[in-house]
């Protein structure tokens, strides 16, 4: 971490950890400007960018109009030039709107340009199912941003690491991701007052145990979490690994942990089917290959869109329940 | 059809404007009693342009909706009980609990369906437009979207083939004044959207949206250059939607003043129609209770018909996502 | 295949076998269409549209504006109103331009409409390096589709499954990807005369082999079968297939064969790096894991943009060299 | 500014146009010659916009390409040698060889790329103008994309933001009547692209792209607008490309008459120019062939040195994917 956190660590909702996060971004970086739909005016659809209107001003923080390709080329466009763009976008669904600024420009120019470009930007979006909202505003679409050079990516799952994540992702002169969680939004959690850096790509061992590593990201590690305990009854001591970073990706913590433990289980919430746990389970396969007892197993939600129905949607969204459920499958419990 | 509308036109207007009140009043106090998950985005206060324009239109022809779909479907002859069913997301829903407010349709109506996305509709009417042309059928499309949509890219795609292509559709920028909590003076540096449509080489109208008699009229006039191989027509209709953005909050907001809501209900578009109906004679203080009286009634049997529906089973979770011959 | 083959097969261009499949389409479904930028006039900028214009006019011929979101768009409308277009989106890097209508239009609308939609809607594009065309003109991005419920996704290598795969995708009621490569333009192979499919989800066993399995995929799969006859000197015999379809995966055959040959290796030349061989090697893994005696390789690319120069792009795509060198090492050879 | 051009900005503006013409046919050569790998997209005719605008931008002034870039990139000071060298692939290039001719750029002369992507340039010369005002450094972003870019979303969210923002930009059409292979008539249905202006609340104004006098003038009273807090413009100059889309080939084309190339080469941007610099006794025939004899030069000893440069080391393929501190 970057600095020694003097402070006291207050309990913070994870939507606050945000706020304060991107507030202690603008004190630090003069040319950094937060830009998004809603984020000045109504401090966001979330409530994320509140009162930062009216401690940093129009010039500071942007409403813009809903227009998400023009949002993220302006992003770009001002990086490249010597701004430190934070861009919202809303919901990280509307990312088919502007995946080309993201994927074509964002991520390639510095290497089209053969290092001539730096690009200090980060995006912060809401990924994430479970309030009902249907199939165009709850998807979780990390796997596509993970696969594109010149992205980093984080997926923030508590109050402390959505704080620490921003700070990093600003700080940091590469376009970066971070990937926050609407369900998570009142969350609470320890948040030192005080600016800190979750570093980017080195992954957190939440739970340390012996028998079993969980790698689980996003919300989904509260509900590993939760699952872990329940595995605790059939002599199960699950080690669970949150990567906070995708991409640069934590390999070595994995490993080692699996080499440990010689089980191992990936849970997201995207779809399972070509989701970023495919790419964990085919590393840890390759790498801790003569260590395993058992194949690597994955969680994540089935192949269909995300349904709206309450009848339908808490079927739809891994949970603790099935996580444990599915551990005990693969180890045969 | 440019002409003025005839008397039982306007009763017709009359009652989907009035379907469409009871309908989206009710929905909201459904939302306050926790029963529809999810988010609401209402139509009060925007009754006068569903009705005006779809009051022209056949089964036959297709409409694309936004987020704030429901008016659409109503005044598109939306069913009450399949449209609240799916609302609380049960199995006799109209997306059998899949979709939504969201994503409310009916294909058998030509309604392509609400759509949580800005912007997205346009693009599929002009595909709907462009198979009318295909097929040489008649039918007429017509795309809703709101003045914050209009600076999405795909509005501009779809305008312009369009305009290019000389599809029989309507393009309907329904104005009222935000993109959710921003301000259109803070989203474009125009009055009128309409003011775009010279740029795709289309005729560009402004009219009153809370006088449903003016759209009916410039609706009327725009549907029939469609249908005639005239092509398109990007019609603004200036309105204000009475409820936030989301939810059923109106008055209170911090983006907007209670003054200027105020102001806006002072021509609230089914006040003033029924005054007109009554001024003319063509609807008596009673019959207009009774179309009101009548709706009400029908909302009654839709909740309850949702309230006894069962929820989907999670069972059907996999079903719909392909079609399987 | 839906119909007997009775004409004989003759040898055709890889660009070729596409025109005729799109031909053959027209003039089979009178509700079909082809739409795209310069596909009617210029006969596309691959040549394979060519004489399409000619044969079925501009009614069923139609040159585009510039606009991807709206041609995307544009194959949706009509296809819910019961068109079946065939929408060419000239090059895959240009997904980014037309995202949202792919990922939540064209792949949601059915769902969303609790069935009530129908989507007849095939989309052409290019993918894949080699010809020095750049991080914005050489991209495979089949993981992105793969990973969204409501697609089918295909990637034909040859020129007889060109044709195949774009009559089947044409025929489906359901939206499917056919991912061409730009590199296989001139690409000889037996194309029998009348219209045949290939059918969705059917993999191909391309070479039998006894212990060792490669599954490859677009322009790669020749590159495997040229490594596959370079790995005989060191008596592995390689049984290569090509799944064709990505979605939905043959998994049953990619298994049997594992179980057969007990090592696996998957070649593409997408980013390796969340790549699709990551989900077919997470399930070669999950399903055959007691039959594997080595982890499953994946080749390839590495993680960047696919670079410009011709001193630098050979080093970048994977060919059989680089592939039969990966499978040594993993055979431990 | 908006003033006539004096005598030096004349000469200045006649070497830029020049450099481009002799770049561009020398390219032309060297792609017929298997020296240049992938796709070469001349800009050949349309000298005079880059020439006109150029002169008035200072290194601190953005802008931003398309994939007909060299053009942008000469007039804004390219360095021919290193231009050669990307064009070729080489390590010494632009862009060490990993962009070549689509994405050529030079940061330091403030040009932000060529672009691979239609349409990509105008929403990242939005963020550059952003930039400029977030600062209030007085420079200004210019963007120039194509009439076939015009239909890009891309492009009308970032012509929407620009007039929002009031920002320090022009948004230059080069309207050289294709779009690939599909002429402006069958790409939208209007004729001149600056009628979109008016949807943006920014003056349109249309050019003779020929006239690098003419565009001198309408970029000076944008560029002038611009940098002193009059907000953007939309700037289309009419133009012609000599060659192909792709590649050298000019005549014989099928989707346009060579006629009509010939109509157009009657006006070559060059020519006209240099009958009204000797007609006007500001250059002559000796001090013009003096300039092309000298950039006929430069342009040799560029193309030894990019033939003598070396190819990059395959060990420098994942550098510069990210900026490590
Ligand atoms: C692509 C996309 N961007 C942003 C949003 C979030 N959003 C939903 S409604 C809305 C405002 C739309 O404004 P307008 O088009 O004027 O319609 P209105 O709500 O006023 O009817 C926004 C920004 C979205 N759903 N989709
Ligand atoms: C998003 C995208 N769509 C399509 C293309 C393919 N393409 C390259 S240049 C071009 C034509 C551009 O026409 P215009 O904007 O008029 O520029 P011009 O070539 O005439 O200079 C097209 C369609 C592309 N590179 N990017
Ligand atoms: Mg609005
Ligand atoms: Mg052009």
């Amino acid at each position: 971490m970057a600095e020694a956190q003097t402070t006291e660590a207050r309990t913070l909702p994870y939507v606050a950890a945000i706020t304060e996060g991107i507030r202690q971004v603008l004190l630090e970086q003069e040319n950094a400007f937060v830009a998004g739909e809603d984020v000045a005016g109504a401090g966001g659809v979330y409530g994320s960018f509140k009162g930062l209107l009216a401690e940093f001003g129009e010039r500071r923080v942007i409403d813009t109009p809903i227009s998400e390709a023009g949002i993220i080329g302006l992003g770009v466009g001002a990086a490249a030039t010597g701004c430190r763009p934070i861009i919202d976008l809303m919901f990280m669904d509307f990312l088919g709107e502007c995946m080309d600024e993201v994927a074509n420009q964002m991520a390639k120019m510095r290497f089209m340009f053969g290092g001539a470009a730096q690009l200090p930007i980060t995006v912060l979006t809401m990924a994430g199912a479970g309030l009902n909202l249907a199939a165009q505003h709850s998807q979780s679409l990390e796997a596509w941003l993970c696969h594109l050079p010149g992205l980093k990516v984080m997926m923030p799952a508590t109050p402390y690491d959505a704080k620490g994540s921003i700070i990093a992702a600003a700080r940091d002169s590469n376009p970066v991701f971070v990937i926050l969680n609407k369900m998570s939004l009142g969350l609470p959690g320890e948040v030192p007052e005080d600016p800190y850096e979750v570093p980017i790509g080195v992954a957190n061992i939440v739970r340390p145990g012996t028998n079993f590593t969980i790698v689980a990201f996003g919300r989904m590690l509260h509900e590993a979490l939760t699952a872990a305990e329940d595995l605790k009854a059939d002599g199960i001591d699950t080690e669970v690994i949150d990567p906070i970073t995708l991409q640069p990706f934590d390999t070595d913590t994995v490993i080692d942990s699996v080499k440990k433990t010689h089980r191992a289980m990936i849970v997201h919430e995207a779809v399972r089917f070509a989701g970023f746990g495919a790419e964990i389970a085919a590393q840890i396969q390759e790498l801790a290959f003569d260590y395993l007892d058992a194949p690597v197993a994955r969680v994540g939600a089935p192949f269909s869109p995300v349904p709206f129905s309450p009848g339908l949607e808490p079927h739809y969204v891994p949970n603790a329940k099935t996580i444990a459920a599915e551990a005990r499958r693969t180890l045969g419990l | 059809m440019t002409s003025q509308p005839n008397d039982d036109t306007l009763r017709d207007m009359h009652r989907r404007m009035v379907r469409i009140r009871h309908f989206e009043e009710t929905a909201g106090k459904m939302m306050e009693d926790g029963k529809i998950p999810g988010a609401l985005h209402l139509y009060v206060g925007q009754e006068a342009i569903a009705a005006g324009i779809m009051v022209h239109l056949a089964d036959t022809d297709q409409i694309t909706s936004t987020h704030r779909g429901h008016g659409h479907l109503i005044a598109k002859g939306g069913d009450f009980n399949r449209m609240y069913a799916e609302l609380f997301g049960k199995a006799t829903g109209y997306c059998k609990g899949k979709g939504g407010s969201m994503h409310i349709c009916d294909m058998d109506l030509g309604m392509l369906g609400a759509n949580g996305i800005v912007g997205a509709g346009p693009p599929i009417a002009v595909g709907a437009a462009f198979a009318n042309k295909f097929k040489d059928n008649g039918a007429v499309a017509v795309t809703f979207f709101g003045d914050g949509a209009s600076n999405e890219g795909s509005v501009h795609e779809a305008a312009n083939m369009a305009g290019l292509f000389k599809l029989p559709i309507v393009m309907v920028c329904e104005n009222n004044g935000y993109g959710e909590y921003t301000a259109q003076k803070n989203h474009q540096a125009i009055v009128d959207v309409a003011d775009r449509a010279a740029g795709y080489g289309m005729p560009g109208v402004v009219v009153d949206g809370m006088d449903v008699v003016a759209v009916y009229e410039a609706a009327g006039e725009a549907i029939d250059r469609a249908r005639s191989g005239g092509g398109p027509t990007l019609l603004e209709c200036k309105t204000y939607r009475y409820y936030d953005h989301v939810g059923v909050r109106g008055m209170g907001l911090s983006y907007r003043t209670d003054e200027e809501v105020m102001e806006w209900k002072k021509r609230d578009p089914i006040d003033l129609f029924e005054a007109r109906l009554s001024e003319q004679d063509i609807m008596s203080k009673d019959d207009m209770a009774a179309v009101h009286e009548t709706v009400k009634g029908e909302l009654d049997v839709a909740i309850q018909f949702a309230n006894d529906s069962p929820m989907p089973d999670p069972s059907t979770l996999l079903d719909d996502v392909y079609y399987v011959a």
